[in-house]
């Protein structure tokens, strides 16, 4: 199985990138950055948002050709071969955008570009047997005849993965794998990870998050602002050095639990009795309280994302809502504004930020009338708010009017956030508001968060992270196939209570 | 039973969307009612499309009508199409506009022809007229056409053949196309505004014909340009009866065609070979008030 | 903290150096010097063209072209597209020519059934998109159908006269010498311009156009956005024909034809993308008195009018090539 | 480890129950069903409908749509449009017409010609989509100016007619007692029903259609399967404009006007998402058969030609609404 790729005793640099450089119209991604990659080993790619990770990948994997500097697999130069050079020289990669055509069968997915054929055409049977065994290789069931947009993201990356792995690589590059995965799915990458590391696979690990870089990685290189800065074992370095390597700086203070009392004597903000979406969400209730923080826990699949679209009346949903103790009998979308619900989602490319409208513009939309006097928006008012919440929020952009895609993917998360801000929302509903953000961005959104709650607004906090709701919340629920089956408070709320709740069988 | 088109069936083809193809659907109704034959009626707009044309005959034909009328959209184009009419056993009435000389001759069992030379001829005549009243002998006209099709070519050059043989320095200063009355409206101010020196309009279409005068209208040049035109409408009539800017139209009666059509297809039901192959329609000229008075009397409806 | 954000912030303000302050405006800037550009060729070449009365005939086409194309910027930001456009202008003519005669409603009657029933039916093709997403390629390619096929139908195609009223002289004649078309297509400009940039439905076309599903999150309301914007280009459309037909003097059933292809054509070579998301009001007008420029020139030089369709091909490829690859200069490729 | 995954593959395979597996074919289903219903009605109501002679000329008819639907059908299917057929088959039966008479190519010179021309204007309108990112909608409005303007300004839009010839005779009648356009059809759809089903080409257009940067990723050459595509509806128009011409024994420059309407609405009915990444080429057949059936019942019917537009326009936005509906059922809503 394993007899194409070389043996670790044959160990070269499966990939190396030589003073490579890259810019795109007036940014830099990566200057003069080297890199180099060794059969067997898993090299964890660190940085913050924006360090060149995803460009150098690119490079690697031939999407882009460097400017300047040389990049070769396995000792071959890759110059501008692209794509197809770089999967014949044995390189798999698994970028950080889900690159699959939903239409598709998960079979086809998995030979996109590379469909199996015979001299009278494209052999399907073949495809979806060959599919079957990709996916039993990885430890997954998946029909490989569904069509990938009905899966579940956590599926649909793992179908990804199992795609990079197809071709028998000699390099894997996975950027960002896991962000949009839960623990469980989280367990069978890693697992995959070290598997074919064993067989003699290059493997390059990128990932904000730093417990699985520990879990699954020998050594880390840590970028920033476009160059390679070290590499390190990394069982030698501590937390905080790397995370100091990453920023440039230390860390202004690690993130701590903060623990601050709730009143739950008054009406509740927010109190929910027995919602259902079947057949996703079954008999949901909590109350939830000013000031407080709720996290919501699961696994992928678990229906918190349907939770908050029906509370924010996205979604059509059965049961009781009752806001500051008022019954809202028509939950729609503007209504529940109205009521001061807000709504972040969970895939904020997609649903987050209008890409090419201003910072402001983008926070504001939320509420025209926040800035308009007598029906008419004031181009001024806009970008005074915008420079206020850009300001309260930290967000690096150079202008509160630059278009919100040219910032990272932290300070766009932060711009979503403020948007409810502005229009005064007293219930924040936040889907994932950390996935694919980096260490500093996160820890300011937790402040955010904390912020806003001691404020007087309530929160709940969704997290595929189980590890960061312990920093965030007053209270977790977990819930599972749609049900609410634990509570935590206070000093209940760790890390093993809820994995073990979310994952119990 | 009562299946649609059970007790006969006439296919029927307008070349494009005037108004005198209303009149001869509503002729051919009038006919076929005061015949009581109770035939149905197919019909077609071709919009100027011979490719439309031969699918609806080839519908036509294949559903067995019992005689096919139409105004080809083109002499040679709609050749394959008439025969194959022809050859499927369906007479073949032709009105407005035919085939080919040879071909219809083989193809076509009856022609309903308003001559467009003479058409054209009449209205030169009219306008010939005209200028000689006012004193004018050299004359700057400019034609609103209709040339994507081939009869209006044909009326062109009937209307320049009687203009020059009475005003030999009359002069066609300008030629666009402006078949119907928005576009004709837009092509005309700028002509307008190219010679200011123009002393007519030649509309070879209703559209064309409005058109112009609606110009000389809007921009004030009533009294100073003339509008020669072709095809009656209600306005048309209205625009004669004023007299200020049309002083003369020439038209084909799409009723009295329709009729007629109605009794050649008749006749050849009949069997009642009719002897001659072109049966004359009717040209009518209008050039007084009085002519546009009386045309709307005789037409409450409008329908030409 | 500082230093890293001056770091990453770095790059920003280089890239709003002369490009990043004119670059959206560049499109803008180089259709102006094209329109100034044929203003002198065709000053030169054409006799009459620099006439007063040929440029208030420009304008008075520029109206017909314009008024609706001040809609179809707005459906065409908001990420859709409206081909309706001919045949509702050629059916409002009708309705209005009908209602003041055949249906006795008198003018005022006519003129506000034919406004009423112009949002109507672009309420409706806006409705089937926004609540049942048929592409609106579709349900205005219905409406161009339904609309064309029953203009010709209820007037068998002959033109049905207005009554004489001092409101439709008025309307299709001038005001202080300029068209009241014009007048009419100027008003309205500034009322769209000022609804694009200055109020919250204005800016929610942009955000819908940008990100529909964003902007549905954060709470705009993207159906009732929806169908006012195709509302509005129907209403434009009725305004078209009422104005048509008081200059035509009938409701012509076959007017208009083909009119779709300008408006959208002045639309995209103002600069509006038909990703949506992006586009100007100011762009259009330009767009539009480009068009008009042109459609003018080519035949006061007498070329041929279908070889002047040959031209306006190119042009429209030309002049949206060069946006195109303005806007690829000037803005962020994160963006295909 | 295997119970989440289990747990998690749970509902799937639950979904894919009986609408699953017939899902995807439910719009053919109703489609054909659509069909059934419409020849048991005609049938009863129209003489003359079921007649053989009738049905050959149904099925000659719908050649006219059909061939070029095939290639527009996967043009829709990668997310592009093409608006340029009727014009482009006006175009090629020009040239034919041409090449074989005043050009004096002989019969096979000018239909090689014409072919090679077609495939040669559709590969420029690709590459520019391709290559620049000019929206295919205005590259291909762009060929609907130019060539519509040719096909007329260089015929003065009179017919050129065509020589004759036995390869013009075979080309314009049957074959077999079957309509050569039709077999013509036949034997096209079977080609691309292959192509788009069977081969690395066709699945590239549904790869590109469903996630154009995906199906770069993976290495595919989404330039060069985009510029094809078009190149080959520009092919497809001009056999069919070479059939035409046969048929009418004539080049026309008017002829095939609004085609391409016809053709997008078979492809749209058919069930091809506008959007883009789905459709089948079964779908277009059925798509086809059924625009062409219904254009057949209401001339026998008798409808008022003006009025059988308007039946049209209805039927062709309630075929897409139920097509739309019927997708948001069966498919999952993460696709929008
Ligand atoms: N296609 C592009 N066009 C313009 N700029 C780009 C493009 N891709 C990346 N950049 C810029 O290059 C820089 C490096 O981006 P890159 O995606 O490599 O960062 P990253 O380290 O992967 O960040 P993240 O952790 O958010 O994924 C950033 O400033 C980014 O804005
Ligand atoms: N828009 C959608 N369309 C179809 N299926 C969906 C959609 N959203 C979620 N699902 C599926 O419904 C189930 C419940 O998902 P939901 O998103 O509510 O769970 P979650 O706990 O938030 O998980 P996730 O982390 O994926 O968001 C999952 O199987 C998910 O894949
Ligand atoms: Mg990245
Ligand atoms: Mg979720």
């Amino acid at each position: 199985m394993t007899d194409e790729t070389p043996s670790p005793a044959s160990a070269g640099a499966v990939a190396t990138a030589r003073a490579v450089t890259k810019s795109y119209p007036g940014v830099r991604a990566l200057h003069g950055a080297d890199f180099e990659v060794r059969a067997g080993e898993v090299r964890a790619l660190l940085g913050r948002n924006g360090a060149g990770k995803s460009t150098l990948i690119r490079l690697l994997c031939g999407v882009e050709t460097p400017d300047d500097g040389t990049v070769e697999i396995g000792g071959e130069p890759l110059a501008a071969g692209g794509v197809r050079r770089a999967t014949e020289l044995g390189v798999g990669t698994v970028h950080q955008e889900l690159s699959l055509v939903p239409q598709m069968s998960a079979a086809e997915n998995l030979y996109l570009g590379a469909w199996p054929g015979t001299a009278r055409g494209i052999d399907h049977a073949a495809m979806r047997a060959g599919a079957r065994e990709a996916f039993a290789d990885l430890g997954v069931t998946i029909d490989p005849d569904t069509p990938i947009g009905e899966l579940p993201l956590a599926q649909q990356q793992l179908v990804e993965i199992a795609r990079a792995l197809r071709s028998r690589p000699r390099l894997l590059i996975l950027d960002e794998p896991t962000s949009a995965l839960a623990a469980g799915e989280t367990d069978i990458v890693l697992a995959a990870v070290t598997r074919v590391a064993e067989r003699g696979v290059g493997v390059v690990y990128v990932s904000h998050r730093l417990d699985e870089i520990r879990r699954v990685s020998d050594t880390v290189t840590v970028m920033r602002d476009g160059a390679v800065v070290e590499t390190a074992p990394v069982r030698g370095a501590t937390t905080a050095h790397i995370v100091s390597l990453m920023l440039g700086h230390e860390q202004d203070r690690a993130v701590q639990r903060t623990d601050n009392a709730v009143d739950r004597s008054g009406t509740p903000l927010l109190s929910v009795r027995d919602l259902s979406v079947p057949p996703k969400v079954e008999s949901v209730s909590f109350e939830l309280y000013p000031g407080e923080v709720l996290g919501l826990a699961g696994l992928m699949g678990a229906g918190r994302t349907e939770v908050l679209r029906a509370l924010a009346g996205f979604t059509p949903a059965d049961g009781a809502v009752a806001i500051a103790g008022t019954p809202v009998a028509r939950r729609t979308p503007g209504a529940m504004k109205n009521l001061g619900v807000g709504i972040t989602p969970e895939d904020r490319k997609s649903e987050g930020v209008v890409p090419l409208l201003g910072v402001s513009e983008n926070m504001v939309m939320s509420w025209f009338g926040g800035a308009s006097r007598a029906g008419t928006v004031l181009p001024s008012r806009v970008s005074a708010l915008g420079r206020d919440l850009v300001d309260r929020f930290s967000i690096k952009t150079a202008r509160s009017d630059t278009p919100i895609v040219n910032l990272s993917g932290g300070n766009q998360q932060k711009a979503v956030i403020g948007r409810w801000l502005h229009a005064q929302s007293r219930i924040l509903l936040l889907d994932e508001p950390t996935r694919g953000v980096d260490v500093e961005a996160k820890a300011q959104i937790y402040r955010i968060v904390r912020d806003l709650a001691d404020g007087g607004a309530a929160v709940v906090f969704v997290s595929s992270e189980l590890e960061e709701l312990p920093l965030v919340c007053d209270r977790v629920l977990s819930l599972r196939a749609g049900r609410i089956d634990g509570e935590f408070t206070g000093d209940d709320i760790t890390l093993d209570t809820i994995m073990a709740a979310a994952m119990a069988v | 039973g009562g299946r649609l088109g059970e007790n006969g069936r006439v296919g029927v083809v307008y070349m494009d969307a005037q108004g005198f193809y209303a009149g001869v659907r509503d002729g051919m109704r009038d006919h076929s009612q005061s015949s009581g034959d109770g035939l149905q009626l197919l019909e077609l707009n071709a919009q100027g499309d011979a490719s439309e044309e031969s699918s609806f005959v080839d519908v036509a034909s294949s559903a067995d009508v019992d005689a096919l009328v139409l105004s080809p959209v083109s002499a040679t184009a709609s050749i394959p199409a008439v025969r194959l009419a022809h050859e499927s056993g369906v007479p073949v009435v032709c009105y407005n506009t035919c085939i080919e000389d040879e071909a219809a001759r083989k193809y076509v069992t009856s022609y309903i022809l308003g001559d467009p030379h003479e058409f054209g001829h009449l209205l030169g005549d009219a306008a010939a007229d005209h200028f000689e009243s006012e004193g004018v002998t050299d004359p700057k006209i400019a034609v609103l056409n209709c040339e994507f099709v081939e009869v209006c070519v044909n009326r062109r050059e009937g209307f320049e053949n009687a203009l020059f043989d009475r005003l030999p320095d009359a002069e066609i200063v300008a030629n666009q196309q402006g078949s119907t009355i928005d576009e004709a409206v837009r092509v005309g101010e700028r002509v307008l505004t190219a010679h200011p020196d123009l002393d007519a309009f030649y509309g070879e279409a209703g559209g064309a014909t409005m058109g112009a005068v609606r110009t000389v209208k809007t921009s004030g040049r009533t009294g100073d340009v003339v509008v020669f035109g072709s095809d009656m409408s209600t306005d048309a009539a209205r625009a004669l009866d004023d007299h200020t800017i049309l002083k003369a139209d020439v038209d084909i009666s799409g009723l009295a065609v329709g009729r007629m059509a109605g009794e050649t297809v008749e006749d050849i039901l009949a069997g009642e070979g009719s002897g001659e192959f072109i049966t004359d329609a009717p040209i009518d000229l209008y050039t007084t008030p009085e002519d546009g008075a009386r045309w709307l009397e005789e037409h409450p409806d409008g329908i030409p | 903290m500082t230093t890293t954000t001056h770091a990453h912030a770095g790059p920003a303000p280089a890239r709003r150096g002369f490009v990043g302050r004119y670059g959206r405006r560049l499109n803008e800037i180089g259709l102006l010097a094209a329109i100034v550009l044929l203003y002198i060729v065709l000053g030169a070449a054409a006799s009459g063209f620099l006439s007063l009365d040929n440029q208030l005939g420009v304008l008075r086409n520029a109206a017909t072209i314009g008024i609706a194309a001040w809609g179809v910027t707005l459906v065409i930001v908001s990420g859709d597209i409206d081909i309706s456009i001919g045949p509702a202008v050629a059916f409002a003519s009708v309705l209005v020519a009908k209602g003041a005669t055949e249906w006795n409603l008198g003018v005022a009657g006519a003129v506000v059934l034919t406004l009423v029933l112009g949002f109507g039916w672009g309420a409706l093709a806006g409705w089937l998109r926004a609540r049942f997403n048929v592409p609106s390629f579709i349900t205005t390619l219905g409406l161009w159908s339904v609309l064309g096929g029953l203009a010709l139908y209820m007037t068998d195609a002959l033109p049905v006269p207005l009554p004489q009223s001092p409101v439709f002289d008025f309307l299709g004649g001038s005001f202080l010498g300029i068209p009241t078309s014009a007048l009419v297509m100027l008003v309205l400009f500034a009322v769209f311009a000022y609804l694009a940039r200055y109020t919250a439905y204005g800016r929610s076309v942009y955000a819908i156009g940008g990100n529909a599903a964003a902007a549905r999150l954060a709470g705009l309301n993207v159906t009732r956005v929806r169908v006012l914007l195709f509302a509005t280009t129907g209403l434009l459309a009725a305004i078209t024909g009422v104005l048509l037909a008081a200059r035509l003097g009938s409701g012509n059933g076959g007017a208009a034809a083909g009119l779709e292809f300008d408006v959208i054509a002045a639309v995209v070579i103002g600069g509006t993308a038909l990703a949506g998301g992006r586009g100007s009001l100011l762009g259009t007008f330009l767009g539009v008195v480009f068009i008009s420029v042109i459609a003018n020139g080519l035949v006061l030089l007498g070329v041929n009018p279908f070889f002047q369709d040959v031209v306006r091909g190119f042009i429209i490829v030309a002049a949206v090539l060069v946006n195109v690859v303005i806007n690829r200069r000037t803005t962020g490729d994160r963006i295909a």
